[in-house]
């Protein structure tokens, strides 16, 4: 079933490059909704009570090398295999109804972010993973750099410069990851039977000594994807010259990989040096939010308004799981797909903008509300969404993110929620700048008069729907992930008195607990 | 006489083979220091020879000898296809390639 | 009497080496090499290896230096300018040179391996003679033998190759 | 009087004689006008049957003659990636300007004559043996470079590779003289003895030896910082010349280069295993950073060799079986890699006015995407990313090296593959992305030789099977063996395993 | 039928018409929309009603309910459930909440008539009612979050409601991140709360914290803060008052429920909701009562000396809010919330007056250049007098018992509370002066051009408006103010409305006149049942004294307000003249926008423009370009040393192999 998924888009995406080119568009559309239905179809089937492996597939890849190819379903990664399914959906079908140049490259090379994108999520394999997550890179760097616009004119980069800076910067992460990943099999392995199945790493364990390095090697891969705070210089010139379809998911979903990379292998993995370094991750989490909406609210071009929200969202996430709480990680991980179902909506509505207004500088926006008013309505949802408003499903995942943060770390949560307040006014100011007071420039008063397309229409709405849906019923993800979730932070205070970590349960758990069902590491 | 004396030697006219393809710029002279480097090796491996008192090293010395001979052919015949360039014998002169 | 032999052959020898690297004319610079070249030959029956010492002298000092001068005659052997183009060459040159030579003397005058001061043991009659000689190079050595036979075919094709009558277009 | 001759195993040498004999056929087949055109057929079937008679061997481990050569499964791979790296160089020659100045005949018996010297380098257990096969693997190679006689920069690069390369061979030899008088030995396993009997361990005549046979090798395997040759000879010499020798000498040396350190110098590991590690370093450095900015690809495809060979001595460094085989499987993968992209070089070559400059490749993904593909699946593999044979060699390496203890090397690698992006990508850029800087258009570029009357422009040249084909098969297989990597690892753990165990 | 049933209804109604609305606002007339809007408020009324009478039905103990729908997000141990808490006090505030919302409704159905929104505005305002709703039907801290942010972005949307104006967009704005920084003390306080107490259920809080708290213990004490910061912020108390007067940018309407009616004493329903935490808190419970105090007095001041009608009354709500915070904060929970609905009724009837005269100005709010509406609007005027009535304490009207109950109990209470009772008066002075100055200033006097027009022709008829912030022309596009103008008695619905508050007025307050009938009180004690606070009663002798304080201090404030304004209206100018530095204080706000700006945001902005201009592009991008010209340096050696000189190779070998040999020497035994 797993191996169907992570397949399906690429099956659909090779067979693509034989149809002719009128046809591409559509039938990349079928190849993810199709994808988009085997998700579901995981996630129906998906059985909330356990923190354990299901839909596992577990074959021997390069038995010389110990790599196998397993994959799997958990808590953990359930709800990110949908919103990658459903976002892809949305980005595939918003290209879809333009006209793209070189249109097959385009979409087979779509459909192979998509496969790679679900497969680093799926994957179980320490080894499979790095690969997964170093080639999700490839796709994105020839749909930035081919498919990319040109910033010299305004004193930018090349958008072939752009992604260069990207890949190298993100690959600097990961191929030291590689490194981290192979000496974690072999030193955990420790002459024995070499294996980097996650599962078989995390009941051998490392000692501290090698943790302390390995930590930072996937740490560092990690905190780049996000972008974390001083790791970011990447993301503007790349999300300033990405084509929007491609950023859309980008965007909603790769920065995830490494906040989920934290949950599926540091902590499990790591788990001491996690606990050491845990400050030292939160100062980072926190520079994050601070500096990432700082800069959101004083940018003028809306990419990158949403760019750097999502650093400061990061931030949050990231905080999350190192308040090493189950509330906190239930938070984060809830909290990467509302970022995820939010923000690409957001660089829809900015493509929609940039159509009208013919250009990117919120200063040259505004008004746009008095013709487009379901456009409005549907970007005023997005917005509050984003800024994590009470009543969605953001404000419970940064309440329980925030809530896990102080409880385990007073002071960083007091700094933390200071972002709050900040992304209100980021996320305000991009909605009433783009639909509020007058046009600001004359020429744009003509392309004014534009409501969302039917068909845009159809990209944007179910998407909407997602946010409103989860808004009413977060409980949906929260219940599912709670398990693994719980499990993986266990281990991780897995030193701590018994007591520290009943504190942190949930009730279900401390019945658990008395009933004997489950016992406390000491 | 110790071979000590002879291996020094051989190691001396290493050095100044070296140094004459350091310092010469004619590609023939410096085919002749190559020769006395391999001639030098060839010292080393009699004496060495003579030392330990096989013949093994006598016959390295005389596949070496072959070799050199071979490489001073094709280096000849370089030379001689560079003169009908008419490009300047002069290993300075050649250095299109570079960067 | 060995000794005197010793340097005056080893004398001859890294005159002559000296002398290659010395002339401004390649022509005489192939003078020099052939005096070391019979230096050498010397120096191999000294240390009782009769054949190469001949093979020496019939290789080297025949056919390949008369190869040489055909060509210096050919090409015409013009001096070579003084001016050193490289920087630093002239200075780094000597160094190195100095350096290599001192490098591989310490390495041998500070082995461990006594014999390296011995005049090597005493060999029977016929020790590096051609009878021996042949011998290894028929048993021991007959592939290495063989091979370097194949690679002389191969430099004389490669000298046809390169130096044939083609003029350029 | 009385003289025995030496057992002599044929089968074991069976592939050697087929080199040969197809050696001194081709070469005859050159002489007379009406089998000139014969030569490419012949040559390729005596590599097939060499190819199919070591195949043959395959698993079957012996010494041959007297302990001159071992026949086993390390020498076998190694030399089959000569051959197939050989086969396509032939295939690449077809129509090569080199080809005609040289004549059919002799350029392709030199080739084979060079394939010898590797096949020989590749069963090496005697110093004698050994600098006879190094050298049978140059002289051809000095000659080959200079094919193209019309090109000052072919025949610059044929004098500057026999230099340097006779200096290498020089030190070498004089190594070997050291290692030679220290045990009185000349056979490998002799030489061990000789150091253990002579209670040399880490004696500075043998140590000396060890450094001047390392350095040999080193410059044949481009290692920094005698790498300087690389660059300059791979630019200068005809391409698929360049083709075969990026790939095939460096097997054959690397192959050695494991032999000769593991049978005979592995009791001074201890003294060696450092400084190897450090030149695996500075050729990573020197390498990557010496590629970024380069125009010619065939001199960027050079650079990146000595990075590549950086990083392939990592598994020498180590000297252990996941070390040997991972190094083996490194080498596979790299002539796949390789081959791709000097296939489409050539085509350019001939198509356009740029020869091998950058310029050459722009906007191939839109016009020839045929071209366009093989080229950036080999700069990605090249780049080690994923779902690429480059990217199992380097996991499989950095796999030894940190089972080896040389983790930090692992980390070099890494780091160094991050530089590498910045010039694989500038090339790929350049064929897929809109042009960073628009080239005035018809402009020569100032590269040695390529002169108008150089080289006929032949626009069909990219699709003609002898060149399309060679490209196609080299990406797929790079494709093929990154997503189902098992059966080359099975090949290269052969390998591995016989040397150790 | 159960009370929570019909709690849930009283939820649902306004829910379904925002929604109903918001999709339906292409195809329904705009008339329909006004009337689905209003009634569906009706029927939350109607349902209200149907819930007290279920909760009378029961008996004084039993009388509070918690029902819940579904798990909202409740794993980990955080427990929160979709859940409301039904009781007397919730009860009230659901039914002062609709049925002033009621009327408003109906009042902008005439209102808004002519408005191009008039969809949105109905949609908007419907869902503001429901999230006000939930707001005070929540079951636990986090649902009361969700209302309390809900209502403030209602307010945000109504606020800039004519998106096309500048300065309502920027009001928006303010208000709207105003409120975030209360929601967040909010939030704040429910983890301390959560940390303390594991719970966020009000149930469970509520009977916990008794026995895990002792008296002022800092938990508590801060939880209490956090929790003010919120109730600061949504009821405009100092220093967060000053998104309240911009807020007047909104349609009058909106004002007069949002800001005048319903939301704004949302602090003061927060604080009797968990009085039981600020019992434990004494000091916190202080500091809100002073606080209170000082904003009903500075408010007061300001409103004294406003030409803005609308901001005057603004200001005025501000202060009469201090009242009630005040109230609730020293115990005086039943009068608090009985202060609560009265300012409901007169503060709402004022605006709908002040609606009426702006509108017929043309949106013009400056008094200074009304006067003689009396003549030219005699209902609107007499409502308005109404309203002015019961904001100055009129003896026998609404706010007379009302704010002297308050009062009362600060005296009865005694101590250092007296000092509330004290300045309590002399606020009360205050409104007294300025609501009349309102009233003398507009209605008598001759007739100003547009009530002159409005005498000779029965309507107005205006140029194109202006908007009187900024003074560039209106953009009628989103409909502002639309063609013909509203005034109040021209428009029955609207007139209903009015009339209806305008009895509320003066008669609330006969339900709860001392040692007469206490309504309200009785209906609410079950609230506060076991509060000690809550137990102390001032003697019906007491009350009556202060009511007779009360009574002669309006009497006096109108007095004033009479001679400064009618009889000698010259006198204003001079006290100006020599009161100088306290007018400027006063007209200037205090300077509280200045501070804001000085301390929060210009500070903010200017981290910002660093990071942007030096941070982002030297340290960030330092970072990458930096590692990059190294590495490229690094490549410009490598090929400068490959300088194509073979000897130049040959050396580098040589110099290699010497190197390499020298560290062999060295390692060598």
């Amino acid at each position: 079933m797993s191996s169907v998924l992570l397949w399906a888009p690429l099956a659909f995406g090779l067979l693509g490059l034989f149809l002719p080119r009128r046809a591409a568009g559509p039938w990349a559309v079928l190849g993810t909704v199709v994808t988009l239905g085997v998700a579901i179809a995981i996630a129906v089937g998906f059985d909330n009570g356990t923190s354990s492996l299901q839909y596992a597939v577990d074959e021997p890849w390069i038995s010389g090398l110990g790599v196998d190819y397993s994959l799997g379903v958990d808590g953990l990664n359930l709800f990110l295999i949908l919103l990658t399914a459903v976002l892809w959906v949305g980005g595939v079908a918003f290209a879809a109804f333009r006209e793209q140049r070189n249109a097959k490259t385009f979409y087979f090379l779509m459909l192979v972010a998509e496969t790679a994108t679900l497969g680093s999520f799926l994957a179980q394999d320490l080894l499979l993973f790095v690969l997964f997550f170093d080639l999700m890179l490839v796709p994105f760097y020839f749909l930035f750099g081919a498919w990319g616009i040109d910033r010299s004119a305004e004193g930018g980069t090349t958008a072939a410069a752009a992604t260069l800076k990207m890949i190298v910067y993100t690959l600097i992460g990961s191929l030291l990851m590689l490194v981290a990943a192979i000496a974690t099999g072999i030193i955990a392995a420790d002459g024995g039977q070499l294996t980097f199945s996650i599962a078989a790493l995390r009941e051998q364990g490392l000692s501290h000594g090698s943790q302390q390095w390995i930590f930072w090697f996937f740490a560092a891969a990690f905190l780049v994807k996000m972008p974390a705070f001083l790791l970011h210089g990447w993301m503007p010139d790349a999300y300033r010259a990405a084509p929007l379809p491609a950023l859309a998911v980008f965007s909603g979903v790769l920065a995830k990989v490494g906040a989920y990379g934290f949950l599926r292998v540091v902590l499990p993995l790591f788990p001491d040096a996690t606990v050491e370094f845990q400050e030292v991750i939160l100062l980072v989490a926190l520079a994050s939010i601070l500096y990432g909406s700082v800069m959101a609210f004083t940018q003028t071009n809306v990419r990158l308004i949403a760019g750097y929200s999502s650093v400061a969202q990061l931030g949050f996430i990231t905080a999350g799981i190192f308040a090493l709480r189950a509330d906190g990680s239930d938070g984060a991980v809830l909290q990467m797909v509302n970022h995820g179902l939010v923000v690409a909506p957001i660089f829809v509505i900015v493509a929609l903008l940039v159509e009208r207004t013919g250009s990117e500088d919120i200063r040259e926006m505004g008004g746009l509300a008095l013709r487009a008013p379901v456009l409005a309505a549907l970007f005023l949802i997005v917005a509050l969404a984003t800024l994590a408003m009470p009543g969605s499903a953001n404000f419970v995942g940064e309440f329980y993110i925030l809530n896990g943060l102080f409880q385990a770390k007073i002071v960083f949560a007091f700094v933390a929620i200071s972002g709050v307040a900040m992304s209100a006014y980021y996320a305000l100011r991009l909605y009433q700048g783009a639909m509020h007071n007058r046009p600001a420039s004359a020429q744009n008063q003509g392309l004014l008069s534009r409501e969302i397309g039917f068909r845009d229409g159809l990209v944007l709405v179910p998407l909407v729907l997602c946010i409103i849906g989860l808004a009413l019923y977060p409980q949906l993800i929260l219940e599912r992930t709670a398990p693994t979730v719980e499990q993986t932070v266990a281990k991780v205070r897995g030193g701590e008195a018994p007591e520290a970590q009943l504190a942190s349960m949930s009730l279900e758990e401390k019945a658990e607990v008395e009933s004997g069902a489950l016992e406390i590491v000491p | 006489m110790s071979i000590e004396w002879y291996i020094v030697l051989s190691a001396l006219l290493f050095a100044t083979g070296a140094l004459g393809i350091l310092l010469r710029r004619s590609p023939m002279v410096i085919l002749l220091c190559l020769e006395l480097m391999l001639n030098a090796g060839n010292l080393a491996l009699v004496a060495f020879s003579r030392m330990v008192g096989n013949g093994q090293g006598q016959v390295f010395a005389v596949i070496v000898m072959v070799i050199a001979a071979c490489e001073v052919v094709v280096g000849l015949g370089l030379i001689v296809a560079i003169f009908r360039r008419r490009l300047p014998l002069n290993v300075d002169d050649l250095r299109e390639l570079r960067g | 009497m060995e000794e005197v032999l010793f340097f005056v052959a080893a004398i001859g020898a890294l005159g002559g080496a000296l002398g290659v690297i010395a002339m401004r004319n390649p022509f005489y610079s192939v003078l020099a090499l052939i005096v070391h070249l019979f230096s050498l030959a010397a120096l191999f029956l000294l240390l009782t290896s009769a054949f190469v010492a001949a093979a020496q002298v019939v290789v080297y000092a025949g056919a390949v230096m008369v190869l040489y001068v055909f060509v210096v005659a050919y090409v015409g052997g013009g001096g070579e300018s003084a001016w050193e183009p490289i920087p630093g060459q002239r200075f780094l040159a000597p160094l190195l040179g100095i350096a290599l030579f001192v490098e591989l003397a310490v390495a041998v005058l500070s082995s461990s391996l006594l014999a390296l001061g011995t005049d090597g043991p005493d060999v029977k009659a016929g020790f590096g003679d051609p009878a021996a000689i042949g011998r290894l190079l028929l048993e021991k050595f007959l592939l290495p033998f063989e091979a370097s036979s194949l690679l002389l075919l191969l430099a004389a094709v490669g000298a046809i190759v390169l130096a044939s009558r083609k003029e350029p277009a | 009087m009385n003289f025995n001759e030496p057992h002599i195993d044929y089968a074991g040498i069976s592939p050697l004689i087929a080199l040969t004999v197809g050696l001194c056929v081709v070469l005859l087949s050159g002489v007379f006008k009406p089998t000139k055109r014969w030569a490419p057929g012949l040559t390729t079937i005596t590599l097939g049957a060499t190819a199919g008679l070591l195949i043959w061997q395959w698993d079957d481990p012996k010494p041959l003659i007297t302990g001159a050569l071992r026949l086993d499964d390390l020498a076998i791979s190694i030399s089959l990636i000569a051959i197939l790296t050989a086969a396509f160089c032939v295939a690449l020659s077809l129509r090569e300007r080199a080809t005609e100045e040289a004549g059919s005949g002799e350029y392709h018996s030199l080739l084979l004559g060079s394939v010898l010297g590797m096949v020989l380098l590749a069963q090496a257990t005697n110093l004698v043996t050994f600098f006879v096969a190094l050298e049978t693997l140059s002289i051809p190679l000095y000659i080959l470079c200079a094919t193209n006689l019309r090109r000052e920069g072919s025949l610059e690069s044929g004098l500057k590779y026999l230099i340097v390369g006779s200096i290498g061979s020089a030190t070498l030899l004089y190594g070997m003289a050291f290692l030679y008088g220290g045990t009185g030995a000349t056979n490998f396993g002799g030489i061990a003895d000789g150091i253990a009997r002579n209670g040399l361990d880490g004696d500075p005549l043998i140590l000396i030896g060890i450094a001047m046979a390392a350095v040999g090798l080193a410059f044949k395997t481009s290692i920094a910082p005698f790498h300087q040759w690389t660059p300059d000879v791979y630019q200068g010499a005809p391409t698929p010349i360049t083709a075969f020798m990026a790939v095939a000498t460096k097997a054959a040396a690397f192959a050695v280069f494991l032999r000769f350190f593991d049978v005979a110098l592995g009791s001074q590991l201890d003294d060696w295993q450092p400084a190897l590690a450090a030149l695996a370093a500075i050729s990573i450095l020197v390498g990557n950073v010496g590629a970024l900015g380069q125009d010619s690809l065939k001199r960027l495809l050079g650079y990146s060799g000595v990075a590549q060979a950086g990083y392939m001595l990592g598994g020498v460094v180590v000297l252990s079986e996941s070390g040997t085989s991972s190094l083996v499987f490194y080498l596979a993968a790299y002539a796949f890699m390789n081959l791709a992209a000097f296939s489409v070089i050539v085509a350019r070559e001939r198509e356009t006015v740029f020869g091998d400059d950058i310029r050459a490749v722009r906007g191939l993904g839109a016009e020839r995407p045929l071209l366009a593909w093989p080229l950036t699946i080999s700069m990605l593999a090249l780049a080690g990313l994923p779902a690429t044979a480059g990217f199992i060699g380097k996991l499989y390496l950095i796999e030894a090296l940190v089972e080896g203890d040389y983790t930090w090397l692992a980390v070099f690698i890494a780091v160094g593959t991050m530089i590498s992006l910045a010039y694989y990508l500038r090339v790929v850029a350049a064929m897929w992305m809109r042009p960073e800087t628009e080239a005035a258009p018809g402009a020569r570029p100032v590269i040695a030789g390529a002169s108008p009357e150089a080289d006929p422009v032949d626009p069909e040249a990219g699709s003609r099977w002898y060149i399309a084909g060679p490209a196609l098969l080299a990406s797929a297989a790079t494709v093929f063996f990154g997503v189902i990597p098992q059966p080359l690892v099975e090949f290269a753990s052969h390998a591995g395993a016989a040397l150790f165990s | 039928m159960s009370v929570s049933f019909w709690a849930w209804l009283v939820l649902l109604f306004p829910l379904l018409g925002s929604i109903v609305i918001g999709m339906g606002f292409k195809a329904l007339p705009a008339k329909v929309a006004g009337a689905i809007g209003t009634i569906a408020i009706g029927l939350a009324f109607a349902c209200g009603v149907a819930a007290l009478i279920s909760l009378l039905g029961e008996d004084a103990e039993a009388r509070h309910h918690a029902s819940s729908l579904w798990d909202y997000a409740s794993v980990a141990g955080l427990d929160i459930k979709l859940g409301i808490f039904v009781d007397p006090l919730s009860v009230f505030m659901v039914l002062v909440v609709s049925g002033v919302s009621t009327l408003i409704h109906l009042y902008s159905y005439g209102y808004m008539q002519s408005d191009e929104g008039y969809h949105r505005f109905f949609s908007y305002l419907n869902f503001f009612v429901f999230s006000m709703l939930l707001l005070v039907l929540a079951g636990n801290f986090v649902l009361l979050i969700v209302g309390w942010a809900f209502v403030g972005f209602a307010s945000y949307a109504l606020i800039s409601f004519w998106y096309r104006r500048e300065t309502a967009t920027r009001a928006g704005m303010k208000a709207f991140v105003i409120n975030v920084v209360g929601d967040i003390g909010l939030v704040l306080a429910a983890f301390l709360i959560f940390r303390e107490l594991g719970s966020f259920d009000y149930g469970e809080v509520f009977e916990k914290a008794p026995q895990v708290f002792t008296t002022n213990e800092w938990t508590i004490t801060a939880i209490c803060l956090l929790l003010l910061v919120g109730a600061f912020a949504k009821s405009a108390q100092l220093p967060l008052h000053t998104w309240l007067p911009d807020a007047m940018e909104g349609p009058t309407p909106v004002s007069s429920l949002i800001h005048a009616a319903t939301m704004v004493t949302a602090g003061v329903y927060l604080i009797a909701r968990t009085h039981v935490l600020f019992e434990l808190a004494p000091t916190a419970a202080d500091v809100a009562a002073f606080v209170g105090l000082a904003t009903l007095l500075v408010a007061a001041t300001m409103a004294l000396v406003m030409t803005d009608l609308k901001r005057a009354i603004a200001y005025s709500t501000m202060s009469q809010i201090g009242y009630m915070i005040m109230g609730v904060s020293i115990g005086a929970y039943s009068a608090g919330m009985f202060h609560l609905m009265t300012h409901a009724f007169f503060k709402a009837l004022l605006f709908m007056a002040a609606g009426s005269i702006i509108a017929a100005m043309a949106n013009d709010q400056n008094i200074d250049r009304m006067s003689g509406f009396g003549r030219a609007m005699r209902f609107t005027s007499f409502t308005f007098v109404c309203g002015a009535l019961a904001l100055a304490a009129f003896p026998g009207s609404s706010g007379f018992f009302s704010k002297d109950e308050i009062l009362a109990y600060a005296s009865a209470r005694g101590g250092m509370y007296l000092i509330f009772t004290v300045l309590g008066y002399a606020g009360a002075l205050m409104t007294a002066v300025y609501s009349f100055r309102l009233v003398f200033r507009v209605l008598p006097g001759t007739p100003c051009k547009e009530a002159q027009e409005l005498i000779d022709t029965g309507h107005v008829a205006h140029e194109a408006p202006k908007n009187p912030a900024t003074g560039e022309p209106e953009d009628t596009d989103v409909g502002f103010p639309g063609p013909e103008h509203h005034i109040a008695e021209q428009s029955a619905p609207m007139r209903v409305a009015m009339g209806v508050l305008a009895f509320g007025a003066i008669f609330a307050g006969l339900v709860q006149i001392p040692g007469v009938d206490d309504v309200v009180t009785k209906f609410l004690d079950p609230v506060w049942e076991g509060s000690p606070l809550a137990a102390i009663e001032p003697s019906t002798l007491a009350d009556w004294e202060g009511l007779g304080i009360g009574g002669v201090i309006a009497l006096l404030g109108i007095g004033i307000a009479y001679v400064l304004y009618v009889a000698r209206p010259e006198l204003p100018g001079r006290l100006e003249a020599r009161l100088r530095p306290l007018h400027t204080l006063f007209a200037n706000k205090w300077y509280f926008d200045e501070a804001i700006s000085f301390l929060v945001v210009r500070p903010a902005l200017a981290t910002g423009r660093f990071a942007n201009r030096t941070f982002e592009r030297f340290v960030v991008d330092g970072l990458v370009t930096g590692t990059a010209e190294t590495v490229r340096g690094a490549g410009g050696v490598v090929r400068a040393v490959q300088s194509g000189f073979v000897r130049s190779y040959a050396l580098l070998l040589i110099a290699g192999f010497a190197g390499l040999a020298l560290y062999f020497l060295l390692t060598s035994s």
